[in-house]
């Protein structure tokens, strides 16, 4: 539920979550494995069935808790397993980034991506990206329900 | 009914039966027309060619003195009328073109009054019932050829007036002022004025046809709403038929014309005698048409 | 206290190679619950499966993690083994060490921690898991067609010929679609009447099919395996039972001048009639709209001549409700009404401007003409005929932004026929494109430009009368120049679009349509044929334009999927679905129009509240119908949804235990 | 009387809070006025009346650590939490909140339950209450048992005399105090000045008695009502103490246990683990609010709960105003 | 506006004489000037109690879901903004359309108790107009059975989103910095969420237990925590009444975020605006458009 703030400055590796729906992202992360495509060892996967299914609470909890970044990923509009869940996913998140971004928490901690069962190679550079932007960002305080 | 006023170039020169016979309808059903002072150039023919800014921002200054007082625009002339249209459109679907060509224009312009064809004015917005209570003189038994040309409703999603492949209004005005409409196939058809002066052989070809099928259709007089389509048709008839090697003798006359003539006012006063080809036959024509009516009861 | 069990495997040295399983065994037994933690080389193995159940013998577990591959392909397994084990199998969790560890990182270090935060997230979630069931739900072994066109009949002899009932609706007076109007088919030119209504009566005589024609779907309650279906049949005025269809009726009703739309507008029918010939059932009906009798009272003469007495004039409609386990739609197509676009063509002002269709009655050999080609307007032979392509397709200003893919090959075949039928004619197609995939297709379209038939790329701009001449003005773009042509007769190729009143019957039945009215297909490239509503699948042109041989292809595939629904007694259901808290549920309703698959629907509960017994809506999950995709939930603002399997408490102690 | 010019001010503050102690007094703070950490340079809020959050937190925090634990799969070990024992002085605390004060020790130090936490930062503290000579339009301690210039268990009590503040040592402590700034003291002309006109004004005598037989009263249905069920009422009041217990995890084994401020207006505070509510709906819980206030600890500790401060009176936004309720019920004629 | 208590009362009278409704929900004046809080009759004799002055700011319609099972009848008065919670209540089917008795009552906008207190004001006109008035969109009453008094017009007001401008126009850390200084205040009270009309839940996920998605621990990061998901569960429902802002005793502002919500909601989804058609429905997050703005590759 919290984090301990002792997060050595010089040791620190960015932490980022990410939220894979079962058919498209998750696929897409297994390909890259079943490739040996290389990959920061940054990235957390967490499976759910939908990118519909992520609610921003979670998104928050992981703040809260302290991670660094969160990615959340889905199949490409109109390739979603369940037709319609991506759409209703882009909708909250492109809101919820914005909102991210007015409370003052760099959008770019939350990242956004549709990547298919078929892109392995997309899975893995997209893992390089967030880990470098995340990394470039720093260690992540705001959010973070800190304690001594 | 007050509308802005922007008689165009043509109006005051080669289509002065056209501003003539306007002013005689308009004083007869009451409309007002404020003419638009020191109104400029609306650009057609040449200025969309040459840059699109220019040819929103002419038009767009004629726009912005009439919204300054609130009215709407009656336009005479089919060019005008499109460039106004085009115009308008523009402004209201972007906020930025809004911005340039305000500031083009040194002039507040947010596209809040409405363009219309006079057309429009004189039939739907004065109402074809008082015209036609209006018509103490009838066109008893003229059969007319309503030529619209190309610019009054095409292309639609800008003209945003009647219907682009077979419109209504004169001939249903034609109705009401007692002529009669023919049938006929060239209504919406281009007359070749976009070529008036650098191929005059493709307009001799498009107005001759446009001649022909109105002649065909058994009309006895072509009415138009456009100083270009007039100019093709009236002034180049005669060139058209030596050109084809016949005789096509059809005058082509202003709507509002024919509306002033069932007004009652008189011939000359509206223009009849400023056409190349002669439009006694049509004057004679009603006349006969109006003494059949009154012997028969 | 839950006792969770950890497996780590090695895959050999798949994984081992580069976590260190063994440290992270270790590690786990350290994490909160977990009661017994080891590492084992192949975990998906027979040994390594009876490994979890020695362990859950020996040390009490009631909750196992497996962290190996990738559990897209493993989880059945591991779930079989749990509940092998005596343990239910979704008090298990997995976790992939493989593919998003060991196979895409080299570090060794690094790897390892990965692997461990990855356990013991799967140990945080399994806490929370608790045992579900799979349900499952009766099929009723019958399906229900919509539509008895060539898609319709296809899919219900094919069902009928699975074993399993079928009742086909039709909504006109016969079944046999638009096939029947047609004369010869392409590209093999074969007579369609002759290959379709020997289709319809084996459809009419075939023991496991019910037809109702001149009837109508009024209303679809229920959910796959569970359909209960009204339909209206609508009053026919003969009774069918009665009549033998000997026709006298037909030949003494003195109203003969309405006209067929069998015809398609260019021939006549009377009030009391059959479509064609070839109608089934080959009885007739009343229109009563247009019947002397039924208006006014007046005339009656069927009554007197039939010989059965079997006219009834105080015929009502009836309703007839039945129980089906699948529906398959083919309410197939109607042509694009091109006499409200297209005024360039003059509005349908012009009687020898026709359609495709109509073209088709009068080369018909059992048309209005006898298969001679004569003109409307004046009966006679045109020489000069122009063809136009793409009117109302491939036109999104006027018409539709699509292609109908029938008209470049019907086109050929009237183009074909016409040079074939009239002497010294003159046959010029203004086309856009020619497109012919299909088997044949490119060939025939050859022959008919080696026939002689005049192929020009460009858009018709104008068609007007002149005399007796219709003028056709285009452009030939390949030339760059105008083009005139005087014609006798101009035939429009015009589009195909849903067929009057598909929309509505959707919605009643439940499905969605695309933005251009076709019933939406669950997956544009894997589910072709089937829609989001469960047991309701798709046949013909109701899905998109479609030429004969794909109807009958998707009539036959639609039957597969449907016949697969009823092949069962009942239907197992993924227990990891939505479920609600009826207590915390408001009953706003948002979850319901979330749901591709119409799995949510308020219903009325009771409940104690402030000492009174009170009802109130809550929401209501159809185990049948949620494939737990979990979009509900994620909108459900007091949490009263939650995703069986992925439940917030789940996903929410994951992301706890990621940084704990 | 003795006094101190109101320009010396800020140098006794600097000497009060400089012997290491914490000396909290009224500021305005991002727009709210509540008791703050005094340093050099900070303005203070002493003339704007009541703060609009009472001092309560120095003694009984929002939230506060109570213990510690760590555990693995075989045990768990409870590390208690040592209370701050920092020095502090609040210093223009009015006499309502002085009475609220005593209030909280009443239930934290008395009757056999004695709270740790709550003595170890009550022994440390020091009031220095400052007289209320104009009160505000919400104001109505006198209508409660309260005397606005006279704040009986302060140490040391302060009036605003115009230039100068009057003082007068209430307690030993006091006394103690008093020499430290003895340097900036000097004889005062003025005298203990009049309390000006309240514009709130009640009888609540016998309240306490009157409504104990009136639990099933109709007036309670008449009052729920308007009641948002919010927690403003509770959070701003200087006497609410009601806490909660709740635990936090710091890593997967350890973490602490720590109070917080609860709410008796909030449903979930009286919810049963088996899910049954004793106080469904607002109207059982405003009634409990205003039996707690106004019977039951009068009864417990021979005092009203309700010092008259009107913050509830000023905040509440659908204008729920006790001393209409106490009014009411004084109208009520219970026939029995 | 002239006084419509007078009017106010007699209608509320008859309805409770002949039964139409069984309770009114109104204002009555305190003991205070400045307040004019929620007034609940059930019997006519008590409708002279009535008021609707400057200070009838409240809100009455979350009123509505204490009784939602109670089959009760309810006649409730309600301004512009209280009339779109309304349509949001009913919207969200919390209650039915038939069980209350709507009277409107166009606002020109109310004074805030509060402020009229921290003013030192000792009469209505000198008290400033309430913050959430100046900037109404909707004075007039949305949905109504009756109403009661001319339609006002709403005041021109500048830019809507002028404060959330100036917000985002703020570095990251400016922001973060800021809404720092206005979370640390929360005190949780949820007065914010008991008073929202979009907050209409049965039970609200922040009073659920299991799992308990905020903790009780008063910190700001659960503060932030839970105005985000507050506002989050409010967006495209938000009705901008501004009550939530109002009665924050810590003068959280809380608008700014909701409001930044609804800005977004119109630049990303196209026009919106919640509350005001009945039939409209869902939310915009209850809805998608395949041609939604794709920012994710």
């Amino acid at each position: 539920m919290s984090v301990k703030s002792s997060d050595a400055q010089e040791a620190w590796e960015p932490k980022i979550l990410a939220f894979c729906c079962n058919w498209c992202s998750y696929a897409g992360a297994d390909l890259a494995g079943l490739n040996r495509t290389q990959q920061p060892p940054n990235v957390r996967i967490i499976r759910v069935p939908c990118s519909g299914r992520v609610d921003p609470q979670f998104i928050m909890r992981a703040f809260q808790d302290g991670v660094d970044g969160v990615l959340v990923a889905g199949c490409h509009p109109g390739d979603c397993h369940y037709s319609t869940g991506n759409f209703f996913a882009r909708r909250r998140f492109l809101l919820f980034q914005r909102i991210f971004d007015y409370i003052g928490i760099d959008p770019g901690r939350l990242q956004n991506r549709w990547i298919s069962g078929a892109e392995g190679d997309k899975f893995a550079a997209t893992v390089s990206k967030v880990t470098e932007d995340i990394r470039a960002l720093g260690p992540n305080r705001k959010l973070r329900d800190e304690h001594e | 009914m007050k509308y802005a006023y922007y008689p165009g170039c043509s109006l005051d020169s080669t289509g002065i039966e056209y501003q003539l016979s306007t002013k005689a309808v308009a004083g007869t059903l009451g409309v007002e027309l404020w003419e638009i002072p020191e109104w400029n150039c609306c650009g057609a023919s040449a200025a969309h060619n040459t840059d699109r800014l220019l040819s929103l921002a002419l038009p767009a200054r004629n726009l912005a003195l009439a919204e300054k007082e609130g009215l709407d625009v009656a336009v005479p002339c089919a060019a005008c009328y499109s460039r106004m249209k085009a115009t308008e459109k523009a402004v209201r679907g972007s906020e930025d073109v809004r911005e340039k060509i305000s500031e083009i224009i040194e002039m507040e312009y947010g596209a809040s009054n409405r363009t219309l064809a006079l057309l429009d004015v004189f039939t739907n917005q004065a109402g074809l019932e008082q015209v036609a209570s209006l018509a103490t003189k009838p066109l008893q038994g003229l059969k007319t050829a309503c030529y619209y040309g190309c610019l009054m409703v095409k292309p639609p999603r800008l003209a945003e007036f009647d219907d682009p492949e077979d419109p209504q209004t004169m001939d249903r005005l034609m109705d009401a002022l007692g002529a009669e409409a023919v049938s006929w196939p060239y209504k919406t058809e281009c007359c070749g004025a976009g070529f008036a002066s650098s191929r005059t052989d493709i307009v001799l070809q498009m107005s001759y046809e446009v001649l022909r099928l109105a002649k065909t259709a058994g009309a006895e007089a072509v009415v138009t709403a456009c100083p270009l389509c007039m100019l093709n048709l009236d002034m180049r008839q005669k060139e058209i038929e030596a050109k084809n090697g016949v005789a096509i003798d059809l005058p082509i006359l202003y709507f509002t014309e024919l509306m002033a003539l069932a007004f009652g006012h008189k011939p000359a006063a509206i223009g009849f005698n400023k056409h190349f080809v002669d439009t006694t036959p049509v004057v004679r024509k009603v006349e006969q048409g109006r003494r059949a009516k009154e012997v028969q009861p | 206290m839950k006792r969770v069990g950890v497996f780590v495997c090695h895959c050999g040295s798949n994984i081992a190679a580069v976590v260190d399983c063994e440290r992270v065994a270790k590690e786990a037994a350290k994490f909160p619950g977990v009661a017994f933690s080891i590492d084992n080389k192949y975990m998906c193995s027979d040994p390594g499966q009876d490994l979890i159940k020695k362990a859950v013998e020996e040390h009490h577990l009631d909750r196992i993690v497996v962290a190996s591959c990738t559990p897209r392909m493993h989880e059945p397994v591991f779930r079989r083994a749990t509940e092998n084990a005596g343990i239910n199998p979704y008090l298990f969790a997995m976790t992939n060490i493989r593919e998003h560890v060991s196979w895409i990182h080299t570090d060794r270090e690094k790897a390892t921690e990965k692997a461990i935060d990855l356990v013991r997230m799967a140990v945080a979630k399994v806490l929370h898991t608790v045992p579900l069931e799979k349900s499952s739900i009766p099929i009723t072994k019958r399906a229900l067609v919509i539509g008895g066109g060539i898609a319709g009949m296809q899919a219900a002899l094919d069902i009928a010929d699975n074993g399993n009932p079928v009742v086909l609706v039709e909504r006109e007076p016969t079944i046999g679609g638009k096939m029947p109007m047609l004369d010869k088919t392409f590209p093999s030119l074969d007579c369609s009447a002759c290959i379709c209504t020997p289709k319809m009566a084996s459809t009419d005589q075939h023991p496991n099919i019910t037809i109702y024609t001149h009837s109508e779907v009024e209303r679809v309650d229920g959910y796959i395996g569970n359909f209960q279906v009204t339909i209206r049949q609508k009053a026919k005025y003969v009774d069918h039972k009665i009549c033998t269809g000997c026709g006298l009726c037909e030949t003494k009703c003195p109203n003969k001048k309405i006209p067929n739309s069998f015809e398609a507008g260019m021939g006549n029918r009377t009030a009391i009639y059959k479509a064609f010939p070839q109608a089934v059932p080959n009885k007739p009906i009343i229109d009563a709209a247009n019947c002397r009798k039924l208006t006014k009272d007046k005339c009656g003469v069927c009554a007197k001549v039939c010989p059965t007495g079997a006219i009834k004039y105080d015929d009502q409609d009836e309703l007839i409700t039945i129980d089906v386990g699948a529906i398959v739609m083919a309410t197939g197509y109607d042509l694009f009404p091109w006499k409200e676009a297209y005024g360039e063509y003059g509005y349908g002002k012009y009687p020898d401007v026709i359609t495709g269709l109509q073209f088709e009655r009068l080369v018909n050999a059992s048309g209005p003409t006898s298969g001679h080609i004569l003109r409307p307007s004046d009966g006679k032979e045109p020489k000069t005929i122009v063809f136009i392509k793409c009117v109302g397709s491939r036109d999104d200003v006027k018409g539709k932004a699509y292609c109908s893919r029938t008209c470049c090959m019907y086109t050929a075949k009237h183009a074909h026929q016409a040079v074939d039928k009239i002497e010294d004619s003159h046959v010029i197609v203004f086309y856009m494109d020619v497109r012919t995939a299909g088997k044949g297709y490119e060939e025939f379209y050859q022959r008919t430009v080696e026939d002689g038939v005049h192929y020009v790329r460009g858009r018709v701009s104008k068609i007007y009368q002149l005399g007796d001449k219709l003028i056709v003005r285009g452009e030939d773009t390949l030339l760059g120049e105008a083009v005139q042509v005087n014609a006798d007769l101009v035939v429009l190729a015009t589009a195909m679009v849903p067929s009057a009143g598909s929309g509505e019957i959707a919605h009643i039945v439940g499905f969605s349509t695309d933005k251009d009215g076709f019933y939406q297909e669950a997956h544009p490239k894997l589910r072709p044929l089937e829609t989001f509503t469960a047991g309701v699948f798709l046949a013909g042109a109701c899905q998109g334009p479609k030429d004969i041989p794909d109807t009958a292809a998707q009539g036959s595939g639609a039957a597969a999927k449907a016949s697969a629904v009823l092949s069962n007694r009942s239907m197992e259901t993924d227990p990891l679905i939505s479920q609600v808290n009826d207590a915390v549920c408001a009953g706003c309703g948002v979850c319901v129009g979330i749901c591709p698959y119409r799995a949510i629907e308020l219903k009325e509960i009771t409940q104690r509240a402030g000492g009174k017994t009170i009802a109130r809506r809550v929401a209501s999950i159809n185990s049948g119908l949620c494939q737990g995709c979990g979009a509900c939930v994620a909108a459900c603002r007091s949490g009263a949804l939650d995703l069986k399997g992925f439940t917030n408490q789940q996903i929410m102690a994951e992301v706890d235990a990621l940084c704990l | 009387m003795q006094g101190i010019a109101k320009q010396d001010l800020n140098k006794v503050l600097e000497t009060l809070s400089g012997g290491g102690a914490a000396l909290l007094v009224p500021m305005e703070i991002d727009g709210v006025t509540r008791f703050a950490r005094w340093e050099q340079g900070a303005k203070t809020a002493l003339g704007a009346g009541n703060t609009l959050l009472p001092p309560k937190e120095a003694l009984f925090p929002q939230n506060e650590k109570v213990f510690n634990y760590e555990m693995s799969n075989e045990e768990a070990k409870i590390v208690p939490s040592a209370a701050a024992a920092e020095e502090t002085i609040i210093l223009g605390i009015r006499p309502c909140d002085v009475r609220a004060i005593q209030a909280l020790d009443n239930v934290f130090l008395t009757k056999d339950y004695v709270d740790e936490l709550y003595k170890t930062r009550r022994r440390h503290t020091l009031l220095i209450a400052l007289g209320c000579t104009q009160p505000a339009p919400t104001c109505f301690c006198s209508s409660v048992g309260g005397d606005p210039l006279q704040a009986e268990g302060a140490d040391i009590m302060l009036w605003d005399l115009g230039e100068t503040y009057g003082l007068e040592a209430l307690s030993d402590k006091g006394k103690d105090l008093l020499k430290k700034i003895d340097k900036f003291m000097s004889k005062s002309r003025g005298k203990k000045p009049a309390a000006g006109k309240f514009s709130l004004e009640v009888d609540s005598r016998g309240i306490a008695e009157k409504l104990h037989n009136m639990f099933e009263d109709p007036i309670w249905d008449r009052w729920y009502q308007k009641c948002l069920g919010c927690g403003i009422c509770t959070f701003i009041c200087p006497t609410c103490h009601c806490f909660d217990m709740q635990e936090k995890h710091t890593g997967q084994w350890d973490g602490y246990r720590y109070r917080c401020w609860d709410s008796c207006m909030f449903q979930e505070y009286s919810l049963m683990a088996g899910g049954h509510n004793p106080r469904p709906t607002k109207k059982e819980r405003l009634r409990n609010r205003f039996l707690h206030k106004l019977c039951f600890f009068q009864e417990r500790y021979g005092m009203l709960l309700c010092t008259g401060c009107g913050r509830c009176v000023r905040e509440c936004p659908v204008g729920m105003d006790i001393t209409k309720f106490i009014k009411e019920v004084s109208e009520v004629s219970l026939n029995e | 506006m002239s006084d419509p208590s007078g009017e106010m009362r007699e209608l509320a009278k008859k309805l409770l004489e002949n039964g139409e409704v069984d309770r009114i929900i109104g204002w009555e004046k305190g003991n205070l000037w400045y307040q004019s809080p929620p007034l609940f009759i059930t019997r006519a004799e008590e409708t002279d109690r009535l008021v609707f002055d400057d200070f009838a700011i409240n809100s009455l319609v979350t009123y509505l879901l204490d009784e939602r099972d109670s089959g009760k009848k309810t006649g409730i008065f309600v301004k512009g903004c209280d009339s779109r919670g309304l349509v949001r209540i009913l919207q969200d089917k919390q209650i039915a359309r038939e069980s209350v008795y709507v009277i409107g009552l166009p606002c020109s906008g109310k004074k805030d108790p509060r402020q009229a207190l921290s003013s030192g004001a000792s009469e209505s006109s000198q008290v400033p107009p309430a913050a959430k008035c100046e900037e109404c969109l909707y004075p007039n009453p949305v949905i109504y059975d009756v109403i009661i008094g001319e339609a006002v017009e709403a005041k021109a007001k500048g830019d809507r989103f002028a404060a959330v401008k100036e917000i985002e126009a703020k570095t990251a850390d400016e922001k973060y910095a800021y809404w720092t200084s206005q979370y640390s205040k929360c005190l949780r009270c949820l007065a914010c969420r008991n008073v929202c009309p979009a907050c209409n839940c049965r039970e609200c996920a922040f009073d659920i237990s299991k799992p308990r998605i905020l903790a009780k621990e008063n910190n700001l990061s659960h503060n932030m925590v839970y105005h985000l998901t507050r506002a989050f569960h409010a967006a495209g429902r938000c009705v901008e009444c501004g009550e939530c802002e109002r009665v924050c005793p810590m003068g959280i502002p809380i608008m700014q975020l909701n409001k930044k919500i609804i800005k977004e909601i119109n630049d990303l989804f196209g026009p919106y605006e919640a509350g005001v058609k009945l039939d409209e429905t869902p939310p915009p997050l209850g809805t998608y458009q395949t041609s939604d703005p794709e920012e994710f590759m």
